[in-house]
This record gives structure tokens, C-alpha cells and sequence, in this order.
């Protein structure tokens, strides 16, 4: 299942150009710089735009080729817009069930209203006006409205930022569920790394009208792109059941122990696989195992290379661990006191480790 | 108050109902043929449509008088539409209450089509492209949209054009020639009877329009004012 | 002050016939300015009570002129000039020797006169038509004009089949010759069957001080003045024929 | 076409003048009392505003004439104005050319007036909001915002006000009188053509008209397209 | 000089009530979860609301009590709306200058219009129409547009939202800086605690409508529902000079060595002081100092105290650093195998440091 998508569009000082295939499964995120074609490429896909030449083709069908052009409202496409856009003249309720309402027949509800509407928070508005809602509220309201429409594909331009942390993590697990069980895939634009990380499966990079690279999340962390906003590890491991709260878990031979992830509907909900984001400033070398550290999690990684990193007076290592890549951010300065060199082994601290 | 009614008779009566009975048709087909008028204006850009634009205001730059003597030429058996129609054997449109509905459309397109085009215009392209992508068409856009976005313009539109239509004789008058219960409305009845200096009557038929159109425009504006309070664009 | 600028205020049906006189006047009087504004005897009449700027008010019925008199807004007596006709007259066909009582034998749906309510060729038209008895027959198929000019051009755009208008509009050339087909004969209506279309005139308390206005209306005596009203349909009263005749 | 205006008589040219004056001054005046209470129309919710934008409304419903023939009342030398205005030495208004540019005003009010509420209520608040945050006070605001952002509003307005006073004569007529170089406008010069029957003048004055009006129209409008699609709203 | 403002907001579900004073010095950050009413009150101070018997008072002068009504224009407010607001029949530049068109002479120009649209890398937009702008690019311009009017005090509502890390990363320190060195106060509602804590001087945690606390920023991350978000703490360092892209810090006696910060524009601005933030979960602690770790930031510190953490897991250790609050987020099965307790002397091995 891919998206293609061949593109051109020339602006005065911009243009961009396309002629690539995103996946469609599970969280696909667009990660790149403010006006670098973000929202523009969203709009070619849902066909708000009708660019001359451009080719758009979702799975097996042509959505735009030549003259052949499948308007916008026969797409099925999930879109929550950059900016507010609720119908003004519709309540809450209303604008939120606006494609709810014009659904087919024959089409299978996979989101219900209910369920959308508990877990956006959005109960005590449905009466309200779009015009009566604080700028975090209209945000959610649009992102329910889109999910009720049951799209095929959910197209969310930066759909959380104006929400709080607390607002963000209670919606991005929601997200994810849905592209992992209702099989929606999500195009996703977000200018958190973050959010992104937690989320996407796959990570298009775009930079000035172009997509720059692309691949699944743990790969492209690598990019040195992403090292200049924080650089970061994504490790696959398996769950080896939990107890007092806290979760085992095993990366090929090792060992981490990591608090058990609480989210209030979780209780249905427990992976045999988990993802741990790592930040490579989270990440310490030691050169033999400590034992009276606070930090209980230490891995036996090799080291596989040294990175420039965006501060000059650090080096990013490249660690491999159990076949996965892991990086480290150290001062060149501790690269010297160890005496770090390439294929060493080496125990990695890792003191913080976000869980999805 | 009441006596003012009393004495009105049935002529005026009929007058009043036949007034209502033209504007109510003149502002009803307005509508349906301003409505697409406007929102082909509203969408391109081209030359053409300006010039359709223009065009549509030009009937309201002639005297009425002027106009409906055209009009009366084109209408009447010589006119390409009424011998057209007396070809097809039917009756050509002067002297006819569907002639001077057809000079009343005319006369008041522009206070139709140009409200409602500015109207779509600054409603901007993001209300349709959210409804587009929620599934809904382009007619149903049109009915879930656009007709509630923009009911502000459509009551401008149907009040100047209905209020417009009320006071109109000169068109009316030419191509109606007062025909009782045809085409006599109550402004060439009340121009009638002005001239005639029947001031009384005048003044009673007068007062009486003046008094239910402002009861009427009264109600639309509050009914508009409580709607935009409670839906604020 | 006295002032040589002298505007006229006419009854439409004076029209042409008027436009001729002034041309004439003006021939004697190369100095005078005149204009004339036409319109209805009923909305002349209101606006003079207005404070209308008119010196000199051509009524095309005496009775507005009597009645501004008896106001106050008028200082001279009413002076009837002539007396207007009127005539069958059609588009399609020849009129010519039709009477007003065949009306009820011919085929058409529109017959135009003037709204009888208030202007005076249409209430005569009423009168005529109610004294050969034809008015109840005729009444469904009438069509009103505002005034007389108006309802000799509902004829004219073949709108009504037939129309009574004034003899004064029937023998202009515009309607004589408006159709190709039939050289448009007239029937003239006769005058016993209504009362009297008395054109008269008044000098408007504008005009009180207007010199030119009491030339003028002297110079309505004048014989190549009757001889032009009469050219354009208009009988003259018994006093000014008295004074032709001198 | 160059034969068309060649044909025109020193009494045509003195009419267009007198037209393109009155049409001018109409429509400046309705520009300048109509959006102060077009503003004031749109801001408040209360009863009073309703029913004053119902009375702006109503000098449509009336028949022109019969509108002229009251304001006749009102202005001529017996009417409260009139009278007044005497007294303190003055002329009265009737058969002026004050006189007709009041008619036109009062006649035209709701053409001026309901586009640019409409316009105004369109704009929302945000856009003043944020002009008064940068120091703008309400008369700045007005001409740097509302004036640009509603510019769509101004030109249906000023468009609706101009042409609508341009094809009027039943209020000039009855209040002004057809006085040449005063009141004798080309709506009413066209009227007097067409009743003397005098088709070849008043088709040549028709056309000019129509032609001039259309080429200002589709230029006015053209201008605002260009402008719309340089800065989309 | 304070911002004093006493106000109630009633609403159907909602109410605003507030009788509280405000610093009017450096960056006072708002922060609260979506619809707690930050942006009511915004409009409140901006007087783009007037509520009956509100009263607020910038320092010395009222702009509201009873009928005395100071108008928005009068205020000289620089404010940024949280959703777009720039003017859309002004072109980019226009926008930007329409405020400062507008100063009065006598008013001094510390904001000069090239230095605001250099920073804000403004220059290639400057003849494009609104319409015409990504959503990032509009924020940009917004702010840039505020700041030009010279204002008096700036209300920030989300001014970086739907900006992009990079252009975040460059702005924030170019408004602390304005809050420094012009001494214009800045009232910013943030989502983004990392960015409150980069900023503020100042916290006003807002809950429900009401102000839950508020005090200086160090103080303030101590709040039990800032944990919930990430716990967090600051500390003040002196600056002991630098040599090879390392800062070297001290803290009281203890020493720290970090990796200087590296601004575009920081030749000609080298602080004496800095802050350090910390996040709790970059904090971790052993019995006696590492050696061969490439940790190399170690401090002494005491146990202050133990408090909840939001992980049933995980405690949170209240430590005290040469008199400054500092916190360190460990699993109880740490704190239990460590043996830590209350008033131990025990050493902190701070990963990682986010210094402005
Ligand atoms: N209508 C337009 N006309 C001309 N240029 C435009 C138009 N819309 C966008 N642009 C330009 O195209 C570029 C890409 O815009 P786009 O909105 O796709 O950016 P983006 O990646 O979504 O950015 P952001 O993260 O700030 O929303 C920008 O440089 C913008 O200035
Ligand atoms: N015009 C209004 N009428 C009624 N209720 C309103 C209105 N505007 C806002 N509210 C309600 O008031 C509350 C506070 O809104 P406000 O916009 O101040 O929130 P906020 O703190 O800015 O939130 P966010 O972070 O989402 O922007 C919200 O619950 C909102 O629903
Ligand atoms: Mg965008
Ligand atoms: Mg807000």
C-alpha cells in the first residue's frame, strides 16, 4: 500500500517538487523546517489543489493523473488544517458529526462518536459555537470531526499544537491505536520531534520543497538532519512481563527494566513488543558496569563510529547494540578521558527512556 | 388602526394581493436564478464573467419607463420573444401578470446577484474545501454551507430585492398596463391614485405598505441579528 | 422682478402642437427664452401647489386649472384655447370608418386607454365608450396608460391591438407611419359622446411679474396659433372661433 | 459609434452633466453618511438598530413618484423643511437641484446601506482587534482596515447607489420637475424622448448610457477582481 | 511594577476569577492545560474584552476600574494572537510596519525593523500577501509585527506554536533578550514547559480558571503538577570563563563543565550568570563519585526529601545543591537498592544540561 505522489509546484521563491512513494501504514510523519512544503503537499494529496501534471495515486487507485481527477469529497480523506477551520454556523456536536452524517451505507464505523468524543474531552462542548471555544478546543473538535468521518487515510497538519502536554499524551496513544487497529494509515505533520518519534513509523524528512530522505523511524533517526534538533535512538524490544509497576523487557540478550506505561485504557492493551525512544544525551558510556549508580539499566553495546555532532565540543558515538543502532552524545572532552575507539565494547547507561 | 383597513377596498385588496404575489415570485426566482449567477461570478476570474457583472447591473442604469417600453417591444407580438411565443401558439407576455414578472426579474437581478456574489467572495474557499473533505458534493455544499454561511447575503439580497420589486411601477406600468387583478400592483395604485389626487387613499395604501413592510423587515433583521448572536461568523 | 425667462408647464397632449407655437413665438420675440416641461395635468397641477417654478400652466382639463384658480395659485382666470379629440387608432389595421360601437364585432385582446382615474383623454375614452354602450363588453380587455403618450406607445409596440388616443398624437408622424403594413387611418371619435376636453391655461402666481407670459398668452390668440392647433386636432372653442373669425 | 454622440444636442450634453453630477454627489454623500451608520447598524444588537435597518429600508416599497410627491410635501415651500428654511431667508428645496439630490439620496439609502452592513458583519471583529493592539485608534481604523478589508462592499454599494440613481425619475421627476441644467437629469430626459416619441434620440441616449455605464461597471469591477486575486482574503 | 488585575468571567460551563498581581519584569509565562482560560484573560489586559467590574492596572496607570476604560490602542500592548491575525490586505511588510507607522514621535525605537526581520529571517517574504505564507511563516510576522510597535508589554499567546525547533530554538533566546536588554515585560502563554523554562522568569500556573500558584520559575517547578508533565529544576551558575567550546560553571564550591552555547548572535553577549535546566529525569545519583563514566558532570548533593512521582514505579528525590533546589526522578527499586535517605550526602550525575 503507497502513496505516489508526483509533483511539481512553482512558486515565486519556492518550488517544490515531488516524484515519491510514502507508505500507507501505520503513522507516516512529515518532519521538516516552517514553509518547507509541508502543508502544500498535504493539500496535493487530499486534492484541495489541482496541480497541472501532478500525478497522486493512493494504492490501487488514481486519485489524480493527466486529466483524470477525483474531486476531494470522493477521496475519503481524514484532514485536520493547520488552522482553525471549524464551521462557524455549526455547534460543536454538529461540525463533528458534519461527515459523520454523510457516511454511506454501506461503509463499517469503525470510530464511534462515542468513543471519539470521551476520549478528546469533548462532552462538555458539543453544544458549544466554534466562535465560544478556547484555540486548543477548536483543535480537538477538528480532529474528532475528521476521525468520525471513518477516512481511508488521515492527512493531520500539526493536529496537537496547540494542545497541552497532558492533552498530547493522552491523544497521540489514541492516534497510534487507530493506524495500528483500525488499519488507517496517518500522514502527520508535527514540528514536535517528539510527538513524532512516539508516533510515526515511518519519518519523511522534507527540506526546501524536496523530501530529503525517507524510511522507517529508526533509520532515519540517524540522519544527521535530526541530530542539530536532538538526537535520538528508537530500540525495538520484547516484553517480558511486568511486575510492581515495572515492565521487563529484553533487546536480544539483555536486560532493561523500565516503569510500566500508564494510560488509563491500557488495561486491554498490553504489547508483546514495545519502542524505546532514547535521546543520545540520555545515553552514558562507562567502561565496566557501575554498581552504585542510581541507574539500573546498562547495556553491553560495541562502538560502531564517531559522528560530528551540531556542538562542537561533542561527539556523537555510534553504538550498536544487539544489532540495533543506539547513539550517545558525550563531550569530546569524556571521548578522551576513556579513551573511546571504534569496536570497543563498552556498558551504556541509559538513564531515560520514553516507553509507547 | 383598524379603521385604516376598513376602508380599504376590494380593488385595493386584490391590488395587495396580487403585489404580494409578484414579489414573492420576483424574489423566489431571483434566488434560484441569482444563486448560481453569483457563484459562477464568484468563482472565476475571467474576463467574460466580468463582463457578465457588468451587464447584469444595466438594467437598473435605464429610466423604468425606458425599460419597459423595451421590454414591451420584445415581449409584445412583434418582439422576438412574444412572436416566438405566438409561433408556439401561446400568448405573446405584454399586458400580462407573467410579463411584468419577467420585467420585475430583470429590473431587480442586480439587487440579487450582487449581494450574494460579494457574499460567496468573502466567504473565502475554507469552508468548502473542509465540507469537501467530509464527503459532501458540491450540492450539498451548496445547501449545508453556503446558504447558512452566507444567509446574511441572501437576506440582503431577498429583502432589496422583495422592497425593490414593492415599489417598482414604471416597468410595470408599461408592460402591465394596470389590469385589475393582473397587473394593476399596489405602487401603480397608489401612483393612480396619487395622481388622480386622491390623497386619502393614497396616503391610507401608503401608510399601510410602509407600516407591514417595516413589521416585515423588522422580524427578518431581528430573526438574522438572533442567529448571528448565537453563531457568530 | 419681471423677467423675460418664461417656463411653461403643458399637458403631454400639447406636445407637438406647443413645441410649434413656441417656435413661432420665438420668431417674434427672438429675445424671449421659453421652455416648456410636459407632463401630466394632475402631477403639473400638484407641483405648482409646490411651489413649482412654472409661469404659465397648459392644462389639457379645464378643471385644473379652475381648481388652482379657486386656490389661490392661479391669478388669472382659466382661458380655454381649444378642445382636444379623440380617435380610434390601431396598429394593425386601418380604423378608419370602424366605429367605437363595432368594437364589440372585432377580434382583438387589448384595447388601450388612458387610466380614466386621472388623466382626462382617459376618462373621456371611458365616457365614449360607456355612451355607445360598449364599456361592459370592452372593459376586461382594457389596458391603462399613465398618460396619453404612453398609451398611444402600448399600441404602437403592437402591446394592445387598438387604442383611443388623442386626434392631437394620431396625425404625428411617428405613430402615422409607425407600421409599414397599413397606412394607420384614424377614427375619430365624436364629441357628443363625452364631455368637452377643454385645454385651458392659466398664469401661475410664479408667473405673476413674467412678461414674456402675458405675451405669450396674448400671442395665443394669435390666428396662425389656432391655425396650428387646429393642424394638430385640436377644435377651437366657440369664442376663439369668433375671433378667427374677425 | 463615433455618429452616435455627434447627434447629441446641447440639452443632452447639459442632462449627462447634470446626471453624472447628481449620480456623483448621491453616491458620495451615501458613502459618507451610509458607512458611519452602516458601522453603527453593525455593532450593536439591540431592538432600536433593527428597527432603524428596517427604516432605511422603506423608502423602496414606496412608489417613486409617490415617494417624490411626499418629499414634495416635505421640502416644498408648505412642508416642514421647506417652510423652515424660508423663514430663515433660504429657498425652499423643491425643483433644486438640493432638492432631487435629497429624493436621490433618501431613495438610494438601502442600496448604500445593506451591502456595507452586510460587509461590515462579514469582517468580523479580529481584524480591528489587532489594528487597535498596533496603536490604531477607531477613525484609523476605519480607513486602514475596514475601508480596504470591505472594499468589496463599498464597490457593490457605491455601484448599486450610482446606477440606481442614474436610471431614477420617478422622485426627480415629480420633486425636480425636468427644469433643463437643474433637475432635468438624462433618466428623465430619456422619459420625455420616449413619451414625445422621439424613439431615434431617446435609443441613441438609451444606448450611450448603457454602453458608458458598462464600460465604467466592467472597469470598477474588473479593477476589484485584480485586486481580490492579489490579495485573496 | 505590577500587573494587577481583578476580574470574573462568567460563562456557561466556565468561570475566570482572578485577584491577583503579576510581575511586569522579564518573562512571566502563563501555563495551563487547554481551555483554563489564558487567552480570556489575555484579552482582558489587552481591553479587547471589557468585563463588568474588571479591574486592571499596569503599573501606575488604571487601564480599567469601574467606568474608567483606558482603549486598547491607548495601551501600547504588542500582542500576539493564538490564531492567525495578520491583516489580509497588507502584504507581509505592510503588516509588519503597521504598528510602527503608527508611533507616536517622542517614543524611542528600540526594536529596529531591519533587526526584527533579519531575526525573524523575515527579508524573503516581505512582499508576499498573508495568504500567501506557511502557518509557521504567519506566526513569524505576527511576532515580528508586535514587536515593532515598541509596545509596553508584550502578550504572547502561543506565539510559537506551529513553529519548527530550529526557528524556535533561534527566537526564544532573541526575546529573552528583548525582555533583558529593552526591558519590555513579556506575559507568554507556551503548551511547551521546555520553552516556559527556557524563558520565564516568572510561572503563573493557571488551573480551572483561577491562578493555582505562581512565584519565580525555580520555585515554581517544584509544583506537584508540573511533575505530571516532566519534573524539572533550574539552576543558577556563575560563568568562569571558557576555552574550547567548554563553559565552565560554578555552582557555589562545585564546578561543571558543559558545552558552550553557540548562538548566531552570543560574540557580543557573553552573561555572567547562567540558568541550567534540568530535568529530573536526566539526573542520576550514586554513593560515591564515577571514575570511568563518561559522565562528567558530578555534584554533591543532600537528600532533602522523597516525593510521589506520577509513576507508582518511580520517586521523585528532592536534593539540595550549595542552598539551590535540585530534583532527580528515580525508580523506587533505585532508590531501595541505593539505600538512599533523607539528609545522605550523595553525588548527582547530570547528563544532560539545557543552558540559556
Ligand atoms: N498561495 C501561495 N502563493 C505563493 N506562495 C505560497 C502560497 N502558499 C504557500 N506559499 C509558499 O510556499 C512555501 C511552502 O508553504 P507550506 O504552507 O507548504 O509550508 P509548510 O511546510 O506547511 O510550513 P509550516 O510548517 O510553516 O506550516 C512557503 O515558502 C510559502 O511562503
Ligand atoms: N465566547 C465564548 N463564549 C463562551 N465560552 C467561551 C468563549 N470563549 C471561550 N470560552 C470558554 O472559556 C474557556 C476558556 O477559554 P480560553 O480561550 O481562555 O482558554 P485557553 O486557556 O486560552 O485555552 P487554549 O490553551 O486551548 O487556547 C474555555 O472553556 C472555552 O470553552
Ligand atoms: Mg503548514
Ligand atoms: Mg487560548
Amino acid at each position: 500500500m503507497m502513496l505516489a505522489v508526483t509533483l511539481t509546484v512553482k512558486r515565486d521563491a519556492f518550488t517544490l517538487q515531488l516524484n515519491n512513494s510514502l507508505p500507507l501504514q501505520g503513522v507516516t510523519a512529515l518532519f521538516g523546517r516552517s514553509g518547507c512544503g509541508k502543508t502544500t503537499l498535504l493539500r496535493a494529496i487530499a486534492g484541495l489543489d489541482r496541480h497541472a501534471d501532478a500525478t497522486v495515486q493512493c494504492s490501487a487507485t488514481i486519485w489524480q493523473q493527466g486529466s483524470r481527477f477525483v474531486p476531494v469529497h470522493q477521496r475519503r480523506i481524514g484532514m485536520v488544517f493547520q488552522e482553525s477551520s471549524l464551521l462557524p454556523h455549526l455547534s460543536v456536536k454538529q461540525n463533528l458529526l458534519y461527515g459523520f452524517k454523510r457516511l454511506a451505507k454501506h461503509i463499517a464505523v469503525q470510530l464511534k462518536p462515542e468513543q471519539v468524543i470521551r476520549l478528546l474531552e469533548l462532552a462538555p462542548l458539543l453544544e458549544q459555537a466554534p466562535g465560544q471555544l478556547s484555540g486548543g478546543q477548536r483543535q480537538r473538535v477538528a480532529l474528532g470531526r475528521a476521525l468520525l468521518s471513518q477516512p481511508q487515510l488521515l492527512l493531520l497538519d500539526e493536529p496537537l499544537a496547540s494542545l497541552d502536554q497532558q492533552s498530547r499524551s493522552e491523544i497521540l496513544p489514541f492516534l497510534q491505536r487507530i493506524a495500528n487497529t483500525t488499519g488507517i494509515p496517518i500522514l502527520l505533520v508535527s514540528h514536535q520531534l517528539d510527538d513524532v518519534v512516539k508516533l510515526a513509523d515511518h519519518l519523511v524528512l522534507m527540506q526546501h520543497g524536496r523530501i530529503h530522505s525517507q524510511g522507517p523511524l529508526q533509520q532515519q533517526l540517524l540522519q544527521p538532519e535530526l541530530a542539530a534538533i536532538g538526537a535520538m535512538s528508537l530500540l525495538h524490544a520484547q516484553s517480558q512481563g511486568s511486575n510492581n509497576h515495572l515492565l521487563k523487557l529484553s533487546i536480544g540478550q539483555q536486560q532493561l527494566q523500565l516503569p510500566a506505561p500508564q494510560h488509563a485504557n491500557t488495561a486491554s492493551y498490553s504489547p508483546t513488543s514495545y519502542r524505546l525512544r532514547i535521546q543520545a544525551r540520555d545515553v552514558a558510556l562507562s567502561l565496566k558496569p557501575l554498581s552504585d549508580s542510581s541507574v539500573s539499566n546498562q547495556l553491553q553495546v560495541s562502538i560502531s563510529g564517531f559522528n560530528i555532532a551540531p556542538h562542537p565540543a561533542e561527539t556523537l558515538v555510534q553504538l550498536t547494540l544487539e544489532g540495533q543502532p543506539l547513539q550517545a552524545l558525550l563531550t569530546k572532552h569524556s571521548v578522551e578521558r576513556l579513551g573511546l575507539q571504534v569496536g570497543q565494547q563498552v556498558y551504556a547507561q541509559i538513564k531515560a527512556v520514553a516507553l509507547d | 388602526m383598524p379603521e385604516l383597513f376598513l376602508t380599504l377596498s376590494p380593488q385595493d385588496w386584490q391590488a395587495i394581493r396580487l403585489t404580494l404575489k409578484l414579489c414573492l415570485y420576483t424574489t423566489l426566482i431571483l434566488l434560484l436564478l441569482g444563486t448560481p449567477l453569483a457563484w459562477w461570478l464568484s468563482l472565476s476570474q475571467s474576463k467574460l464573467r466580468t463582463a457578465i457583472q457588468a451587464i447584469v447591473a444595466l438594467p437598473l442604469v435605464l429610466p423604468p419607463t425606458v425599460l419597459g417600453f423595451y421590454l414591451l417591444l420584445l415581449l409584445g407580438p412583434h418582439g422576438a420573444v412574444g412572436s416566438t411565443l405566438q409561433q408556439l401558439g401561446l400568448n405573446h407576455l405584454a399586458f400580462s401578470f407573467s410579463g411584468i414578472l419577467i420585467g420585475s426579474v430583470i429590473y431587480s437581478l442586480p439587487f440579487t446577484v450582487q449581494p450574494l456574489l460579494e457574499s460567496f467572495r468573502r466567504m473565502g474557499p475554507r469552508p468548502l474545501e473542509v465540507a469537501a473533505t467530509l464527503g459532501a458534493g458540491k450540492l450539498d455544499q451548496l445547501f449545508s454551507v453556503v446558504l447558512p454561511l452566507c444567509r446574511g447575503g441572501f437576506i440582503v439580497a431577498a429583502t432589496l430585492t422583495f422592497a425593490h420589486t414593492m415599489g417598482e411601477f414604471g416597468v410595470i406600468l408599461m408592460l402591465g398596463g394596470s389590469i385589475p387583478g393582473e397587473t394593476q400592483v399596489l405602487s401603480v395604485l397608489i401612483y393612480d391614485h396619487a395622481e388622480a389626487m386622491n390623497y386619502a387613499q393614497a396616503h391610507q395604501l401608503s401608510l399601510g405598505l410602509l407600516i407591514s413592510a417595516f413589521v416585515v423587515l423588522f422580524i427578518v433583521y431581528g430573526l438574522h441579528r438572533r442567529f448571528e448572536r448565537e453563531a457568530p461568523l | 422682478y419681471a423677467s423675460d425667462k418664461l417656463t411653461i408647464a403643458a399637458a403631454s397632449d400639447l406636445r407637438y402642437a406647443l413645441d410649434d407655437v413656441i417656435a413661432l413665438f420665438h420668431q417674434q420675440q427672438p429675445a424671449a427664452e421659453v421652455r416648456v416641461i410636459y407632463g401630466s395635468s394632475g402631477k403639473l397641477s400638484t407641483q405648482i401647489r409646490h411651489g413649482a417654478p412654472y409661469d404659465l400652466f397648459f392644462s389639457a382639463d379645464i378643471q385644473f386649472a379652475e381648481q388652482l384658480y379657486a386656490e389661490g395659485h392661479a391669478l388669472s382666470q382659466p382661458q380655454l384655447y381649444a378642445l382636444g379629440r379623440i380617435v380610434l387608432w390601431s396598429p394593425r389595421q386601418n380604423m378608419a370608418g370602424i366605429e367605437l360601437a363595432q368594437l364589440t364585432e372585432l377580434n382583438f385582446r387589448r384595447l388601450a386607454i388612458a387610466q380614466p382615474a386621472h388623466a382626462p383623454y382617459g376618462l373621456r375614452a371611458k365616457e365614449a365608450l360607456q355612451a355607445v354602450g360598449v364599456w361592459p363588453a370592452v372593459e376586461a380587455k382594457l389596458v391603462y396608460g399613465e398618460n396619453i403618450a404612453q398609451t398611444a406607445q402600448m399600441a404602437q409596440s403592437g402591446g394592445a391591438d387598438i387604442a383611443i388616443i388623442a386626434l392631437a398624437l394620431a396625425k404625428f408622424p411617428e405613430l402615422a407611419n409607425s407600421s409599414k403594413r397599413a397606412s394607420h387611418g384614424y377614427q375619430l371619435i365624436p364629441a357628443e359622446l363625452h364631455q368637452p376636453l377643454s385645454q385651458a391655461y392659466v398664469i401661475t402666481r410664479h408667473g405673476a411679474n413674467n412678461n414674456t407670459a402675458q405675451q405669450f398668452t396674448a400671442f395665443m390668440t394669435d390666428k396662425d396659433v389656432l391655425a396650428i392647433m387646429q393642424a394638430y386636432g385640436f377644435e377651437l372653442p366657440v369664442s376663439a372661433r369668433q375671433g378667427e373669425q374677425e
